[in-house]
């Protein structure tokens, strides 16, 4: 890529989450809670990844060995929240910046015009658009959170890591006295990684070494998803199975063609 | 007729009954697509094919392939006001027509594509100067404007209208500034075209349309000015046959049609060349390097075909044509070069819109196919639909071809 | 011919005046409906109690933040029936109040001036510093509540502070403008 | 002046002119769009002081402290609260869908009584009352009369049931069949064990898991869950298919489904052949070993299980190596099984000296009662209830005239649906206590809906699978949203209108004195918190083999090896539990290659697929003895070759329309059997044709 296209961005904070494969059973309960915490109304036709808004889902891998040699892993797909995202600098209407400290790329509802560009740019498919407009059976729109506006139709919305938890971690540091900007590593985590009951989503400060995802990104068990593109996703996956660290990329596709 | 008066002196049209039951059956057609375009926005864009990844899909399709398609009327502008060969100055009344029916068809379709109209306007409120499409968006409106200029001293030669001696005067006024229309708008549309490729090229995310680049245009920004440039002529040309054809009117001098396919043909060797070019070092470097193959960019949906549809069939082939003065100068195949050429612009646009979403990028991910609904297919068609009512419109009563007169004595 | 004209100015003036009355005039009117307050409250009365005890009454002690930091902004029912669990004063406002919502356990439907939109977030504590009436009317002096006026478009208030005015605050205090700052 | 055509057209000039120098066109362009963030169609969001309510999840799964989040009072997300033990911060699907399962369409709304139309119409608490109380008067001392069955086999909700029955005369207290229960009555009563048995996953260093799911349904899943993420603990999973624990596991090892007893009888042929010798030695020893050396030779069990004999010998020697091995057995969906498995992972956990250790099996003291003489034998180890179900279908039970369902969706989550609904329809008059219109609801006769347990007082004892007794509450933190009555309360109030007394005032009392009994401190339980005990029974006497075990054991040794294919069944939380349906949030949970359309997918591998002749992605229909389904076919090379794996948890008939209309119910497929000697009556199922739907 151009240099030229490239953006870079300095933060102090670069919030990133490292999700462990090896420990993600597939159970379903980050999607679950992340739908309740983000106020993504349910639907009750089967998930339909096209049409549904969806902010986090779980994709099944497979080593594509015949049975018995069969090898199965999940992987929880979040926004990437990239260090180069290919999504905000299509945006006509500035609806989706990285522009705020701790490098977490927007997405603003009432902004966007629902033109699907960034949808188009995004390869990891995180970007969804509404459809419909959002229907909570009756009652059940009591549970509607305050952290985050519902979505009309005609626009498009994505994972925030649970921005507001940020938000509300910095008010309660304020009210203590403290800094907002020093966070303990407890005092911010998103829904998914903090009701993951395996513990395979860790969430922090990539750039704080008193964060262990701080650590675990740089374990040479390490990997993110389409890195040969550039977009230098703030999610990393950790797998010490071979298979799964390559379906990482294409770029080890490529090169086991040239092996064999 | 009741509407002799208004008829251009000298020439011969249909009569009115005939005229309004074509008008009638364009109608019917338009109101088909209203229907579709008021069922969009009442129940939302659920009721298209589009659908998380496919975001764009005929729509942009189609706009992408009018403008392309359009922009024979900044080129023969160009050509003819700029560079002044006189011979276009017969066919650049339809030149200007069609262009502005193309762009305000794109801009109807857009006002359905997205998923908030009412708040369209953010565009022009809240540009993002990084975005492509912002570019597009500013170009795209300011060359509507230049060609609505352009086309309002057409409309003021109206018999009628012309007997107002203020107008008369103003259409004179126009023709004079033509020119400097012509200058900005051949800047105007250049920039949107190429931005328009730009939009894809530069999306990194995308490894069948991402190219790299001068500064901040990556290839894709110059080819989808060249492709355009180069089909742009021959479908204006084929628009006036196809009035020709449907009148049983001689209109344009068969000698300014070939030029325009002349002009294309070149244009299209200088495209394909750089196209060409372009294929091979995107499918043997930047594929590789985002650790792609060349084979993993096609299935059984999406194939190779297009790809050898687009830059043989309907790139080499037409461009051979009408660069050979002898098949150029035969009718039937200057019309059939022109339509593989548009074709192969069309295949472009699809490939560039379609494919490039419905290939899965993660590894992990599967292709995805797109089939249009009716409401698609039904508004796009009105655009058509609308395009000939206004072409009819201007044919019956406005002097779109200066030569109609001379070409109808024997 | 020319008194022709003469007089087909004049139909342009009336126009153009005609455009700028309902424009400047009618057209807020018609735009905004004055929705008052569901009961009246005197914040004079409050802070400058008669009762000995209840002198040294502050803003704070209704409008405070609560211990995750939030703000709580227009008091709760609650807060109102510390006091007012019975009618203190024989004011008639305050009987209805007692009858109307504390006895019925309802909470008061109170309009928000600033009520801004579901999509924005606000953080008092981090605005800590500034005056309250930097961005609020003054009501320390208010005896009684001014009108809320609604905007039936949109639904909001007239008074809230629309975006550009955040923004230009920001900017002058060299605060960072990003979008995620104040929208969810 | 006469006003023309041109001085109209003047003043509409003038006014378009004068009308840009006003706010009108610009303020509602903006206000327009404005406009479209706030539809009045699209609900608003709340505002308001936010905290947090712990509770326990009691939705018939596994169950764990929860930290419910409020906003203004009302609860809004839910998520595990990291002070109770067995979730330590963690939470499952259903748990965390669990708030919003609370407004569920389903819900009922109040007391209801079907009319002779077979309608339901509402009905005042009060008559409701008065008329059950007409209705059990006259049943009063006769033995079959009154059945109960429940779903919560932790809270004391069953002893208030189980003294209400006792005192109408009546011992036919049933809890729905599930892992737990068995595995209890194979403990006690064919192995002599003392107490209920608890698993101490944290500090085995070796886990062996014999076809349970154990990250995604068995035992305390959370706990499961947080322990293998702590990642100090070895996990091997064996099965017929690579469920959720096999994803993560070291290692999978496939084997025929249901053929995990085999494996654990040749793992200890195995250990055997290596000297193994326990100390001190169980009762019927020699005969247990004599048994296992007779018919679990590496190549039996090979052909038994499906697996390598050097396979199972490396098994062996791993388990031999580890220090601290723990063998788990079970069902694939923790809903019962036979007590075949079960014994023979329990006896290969006593060889290896598994019991009352760190990281191996403890035996803990049942639950205290309060209620007289409910602290007699405890209920969970009387017979099932699909024992009970068979008993009554073959004359051996008189079929009971007022049924009671308590927590639990029998008509739809027990095995052979056809012979379980057959059974609800003899019955001439159930009454149940559920709080959503499932498929049992809509086939009893009077709805008396307990408030869901968010919204009431409800306590939890040990839930299976803790290595250690606790004791919690599940707080209410909202109040009922409907017209509901605590149920425990309502019998006791039913009891005292039939001159009976249960001993106490309310359930609220009950709770109380249990807290006391066990030497709890109600406030901290109140708060939240959880009261624990490492107490464990020592055993003696533990027996190894007799004429129950023979005959158990024999029996499987009459089964042939599969011909036809076999079936195995998996469930999973987001599907919800045997008594909630499909949790709203749930369904986005689910890979759309599991659910789409009508139909969800059964999965079998490439060369089974190629045996039956069927595509992938193809409709068929899956036939038993006992019944059939429609599903559709989904490759997956994690199936154990011959093999059909069904999800359960989907086919729902009744419940809202996430449940409804989403594939079929796989416990129609299963046949009911009972097991000779240990006579615990679970689903099987052989012969499964599938056949591509016409």
């Amino acid at each position: 890529m151009s240099e030229s296209m490239r953006i870079h961005h300095h933060f102090e904070i670069r919030w990133g989450m490292v999700i462990d494969i090896d420990k993600c059973t597939g159970c379903g309960a980050c999607v679950v809670a992340c739908q309740a915490e983000n106020n993504i109304p349910p639907n009750p036709d089967p998930f339909d990844r096209m049409r549904d808004p969806h902010w986090l889902i779980v994709y099944k891998l497979s080593n594509h060995k015949k049975f018995p040699e069969h090898d199965t892993a999940y992987l929880p797909r979040p926004c990437m929240q990239c260090g180069n995202p290919s999504c905000a600098s299509v945006c006509p209407v500035i609806a989706t910046t990285k522009d705020e400290e701790g490098g977490i790329v927007s997405q603003i509802y009432p902004r966007c015009i629902g033109c699907r560009y960034c949808m188009a740019a995004c390869p990891y498919h995180s970007r969804v658009f509404n459809w419909f407009d959002p229907v909570w059976p009756e009652g059940m729109d009591k549970t509607l959170t305050p952290f985050v506006s519902t979505r009309p139709r005609g626009v498009v919305e994505k994972c925030t890591f649970c921005h507001h938890r940020w938000q509300i971690a910095k008010e309660e540091a304020r009210k203590r006295g403290e800094n907002p900007m020093h966070l303990d590593e407890q005092a911010y985590i998103p829904a998914c990684a903090e009701v993951c009951p395996t513990g395979a989503i860790h969430f922090g400060d990539l750039h704080n070494p008193e964060h262990i995802v701080h650590k675990l990104a740089r374990s040479p068990y390490a990997f993110r998803i389409l890195e040969n593109l550039g977009t230098e996703p703030q999610v990393y996956y950790l797998s010490r199975r071979d298979w799964v660290r390559k379906q990482g990329d294409n770029h080890f596709r490529q090169e086991e063609k040239k092996n064999s | 007729m009741p509407d002799t008066q208004f008829i251009p002196e000298g020439v011969r049209r249909c009569p009115f009954s005939q005229f309004l039951i074509w008008i009638g059956f364009l109608g019917l057609i338009l109101l088909w697509g209203l229907i579709a375009a008021a069922l969009i926005w009442y129940k939302g864009l659920w009721v298209t094919g589009l659908d998380n990844y496919f975001g764009f899909g005929l729509w942009i399709v189609f706009d992408l392939a009018v403008i392309a398609l359009g922009a024979g009327a900044f080129f023969t502008g160009f050509l003819t006001y700029i560079l002044r060969i006189d011979q276009l100055k017969n066919i650049i009344n339809l030149a200007v027509v069609i262009g502005f029916l193309c762009y305000s068809g794109a801009m109807i379709i857009l006002a359905l594509d997205i998923g908030q109209p009412l708040r369209a306007w953010f565009g022009y409120w809240h540009p993002n100067v990084h975005s492509m499409l912002t570019e597009v968006i500013f170009c795209i409106t300011c060359y509507l404007i230049i060609l609505s200029i352009e086309f309002v001293p057409l409309i003021l030669e109206n018999r009628q209208l012309k007997k107002i001696s203020l107008l008369d005067h103003l259409a004179h006024n126009f023709h004079i500034y033509m020119p400097l229309f012509a200058g900005v708008g051949t800047f105007l549309s250049f920039f949107h075209q190429g931005s328009l490729g730009g939009m894809y090229g530069v999306l990194f995310g995308r490894p069948f349309v991402f190219r790299d680049g001068f500064f901040i245009w990556p290839w894709t920004f110059f080819l989808f000015i060249l492709s355009a440039i180069a089909s742009g002529p021959v479908f204006t040309m084929l628009i006036a046959a196809l009035i020709e054809k449907i009148t049983g009117r001689k209109l344009v001098d068969f000698r300014v049609k070939a030029l325009m396919g002349k002009i294309s043909g070149f244009l299209l060797c200088i495209y394909l060349f750089f196209k060409i070019l372009d294929t091979w070092a995107w499918a043997t470097g930047t594929l590789p390097k985002m650790g792609f193959s060349f084979d993993e960019m096609f299935n059984r949906h999406y194939g190779q075909g297009l790809l050898w549809a687009e830059l043989g069939l309907c790139g080499l082939l037409p461009a051979l044509m009408l660069i050979i003065p002898k098949v150029r100068n035969t009718p039937g195949l200057l019309y059939s070069a022109a339509i593989l050429t548009c074709i192969g612009v069309i295949i472009n646009r699809f490939v560039f819109t379609v494919q490039a979403l419905a290939i899965p990028v993660m590894p992990f991910d599967q292709w995805a196919l797109y089939i249009p609904t009716w409401t698609e297919w039904a508004t796009s068609l009105m655009v058509v639909a609308y395009s000939a009512l206004v072409i009819s419109l201007a044919y019956r009563y406005l002097p779109l071809f200066p030569q109609e007169k001379a070409l109808q004595k024997p | 011919m020319s008194k022709k004209k003469k007089i087909g100015l004049l139909p342009f003036a009336a126009g153009f005046a005609a455009a700028l009355v309902f424009g400047w005039n009618i057209f807020p009117q018609i735009l905004y409906s004055n929705k008052g307050q569901p009961t009246t409250f005197s914040h004079t009365g409050h802070l400058n109690h008669t009762q000995k005890d209840l002198q040294d009454l502050d803003c704070v002690d209704c409008h405070y933040y609560r211990a995750d930091g939030s703000f709580a902004g227009t008091p709760s029912l609650e807060s109102c029936a510390e006091c007012h669990n019975e009618p203190l004063t024989g004011v008639p406002s305050e009987q209805t109040f007692v009858s109307e919502y504390v006895k019925k356990d309802k909470q008061v439907p109170w309009n928000t001036y600033q009520g801004q939109p579901d999509n924005v977030y606000f953080s008092h504590i981090a605005h800590d510093t500034y005056e309250c009436t930097e961005c609020h009317q003054d009501m320390e002096n208010a005896d009684s509540l001014p009108p809320y006026y609604e905007n039936k478009l949109t639904g909001y208030s007239r008074d809230i502070m629309k975006m550009h005015e955040c923004e230009r605050c920001h900017a002058r205090e060299n605060t960072s403008n990003a979008c995620y700052l104040c929208h969810k | 002046m006469a006003l023309d055509r041109r001085g109209f057209l003047m003043f509409l000039a003038g006014g378009a002119a004068g009308s840009v120098l006003t706010p009108t066109a610009w303020k509602l362009t903006d206000d327009i769009s404005i406009w479209t963030q706030n539809w009045p169609w699209i609900p608003r969001i709340p505002t308001g002081a936010l905290d947090e309510k712990p509770s326990v999840l009691k939705l018939g799964s596994a169950e764990y402290g929860l930290k419910i989040k409020r906003v203004n009072k009302q609860p809004i997300t839910a998520s595990g609260n990291p002070n109770h033990p067995l979730s330590l911060g963690g939470i499952d699907a259903l748990g965390a869908a669990s708030v919003q399962l609370m407004y569920s369409p389903s819900r009922i709304q109040q007391p209801m009584i079907k009319n002779d139309q077979g309608q339901f119409k509402p009905i005042a608490w009060s008559k409701a009352l008065e008329l059950l109380a007409g209705l059990l008067k006259p049943l009063q001392g006769q033995t079959d009369a009154l059945a109960c069955v429940s779903g919560d086999s932790t809270g004391s909700s069953r002893e208030v049931f189980s003294k209400f029955l006792r005192a109408m005369g009546s011992p036919h207290v049933y809890l729905q069949p599930a892992d737990g229960l068995a595995q209890n009555r194979v403990w006690n009563d064919l192995m002599q064990g003392q107490g209920r048995l608890g698993f101490d996953l944290e500090n085995s260093d070796l886990l062996l898991v014999l076809e349970p799911d154990l990250l995604d349904t068995w035992g305390a899943t959370v706990k499961n869950q947080k322990v293998f993420g702590r990642g100090k603990t070895e996990l091997i999973y064996a099965g017929a298919l690579q469920n959720s624990t096999a994803a993560v596991a070291r290692s999978w090892l496939p084997i025929h489904p249901g053929s995990s007893g085999h494996l654990a009888l040749a793992l200890a042929y195995c250990l055997f052949k290596q000297g193994l010798e326990p100390r001190p030695v169980p009762k019927g020893f020699r005969e247990y070993r004599e048994f296992v050396r007779t018919h679990y030779t590496p190549d039996q069990a090979a052909r038994k299980t499906g697996l390598s004999a050097q396979a199972i010998q490396n098994l062996a020697q791993k388990l031999q190596q580890a220090s601290r091995p723990l063998i788990i057995s079970g069902s694939t969906t923790g809903e019962g099984a036979p007590g075949f498995p079960f014994f023979a992972g329990l006896s290969l956990n006593l060889l290896l000296k598994r019991i009352n250790t760190s990281g191996g099996i403890t035996c803990l003291p049942g639950p205290e009662t309060v209620l007289d003489p409910a602290g007699g034998p405890s209920i969970e180890n009387s017979q099932d209830f699909c024992g009970y179900i068979q008993d009554c279908a073959t004359g051996k039970i008189k079929s009971p005239e007022i049924l009671f369902v308590h927590e639990a969706n029998p008509a739809y989550a027990l095995p052979d649906t056809r012979k379980t609904t057959d059974f609800f329809d003899t019955v001439p008059f159930t009454v149940n206590f559920s709080q959503f219109m499932d498929e049992t609801a809509a086939r009893s006769d009077l709805l008396l809906p307990n408030p869901y347990f968010l919204e009431r007082l409800d306590d939890s004892f040990t839930p299976f699978g803790s290595a250690m007794n606790n004791y919690s509450l599940s707080l209410p933190v909202t109040q009922s949203g409907v017209d509901a009555k605590p149920t425990s309360d309502l019998l006791i109030a039913l009891a005292s209108t039939l001159d009976h007394d249960l001993g106490v005032r309310s359930y609220a009392e009950l709770l109380r004195k249990k807290c006391r009994r066990l030497g709890a401190d109600w406030g901290r339980l109140t708060s939240g918190e959880t009261w624990t005990s490492g107490k464990t029974l020592s055993q003696s006497g533990l027996t190894l083999w007799n004429q129950p075990i023979a005959s158990m054991c024999r029996a499987q040794m009459t089964g042939t090896p599969q011909a036809t294919p076999g079936l195995v069944l998996e469930a999973n939380r987001k599907t919800g539990s045997s008594r909630t349906g499909l949790p709203p949030f749930g369904l986005k949970a689910h890979l759309e290659e599991e659910l789409s359309g009508a139909l969800a997918a059964v999965r079998i591998n490439r060369q089974t697929a190629e045996q039956m002749n069927v595509r992938n992605g193809q409709a068929v229909t899956l036939t038993t003895q006992a019944g059939s389904i429609q599903a559709r076919i989904l490759l997956d090379e994690g199936v154990v070759t011959n093999t059909v794996a069904v999800p359960t948890g989907f086919g729902h008939t009744a419940l809202d329309m996430f449940s409804q209309n989403k594939g079929g119910n796989a416990n129609s497929l299963l046949s009911l059997s009972c097991e000779p000697g240990s006579g615990l009556c679970s689903g099987t199922a052989f012969e499964v044709q599938v056949s591509i739907a016409s």
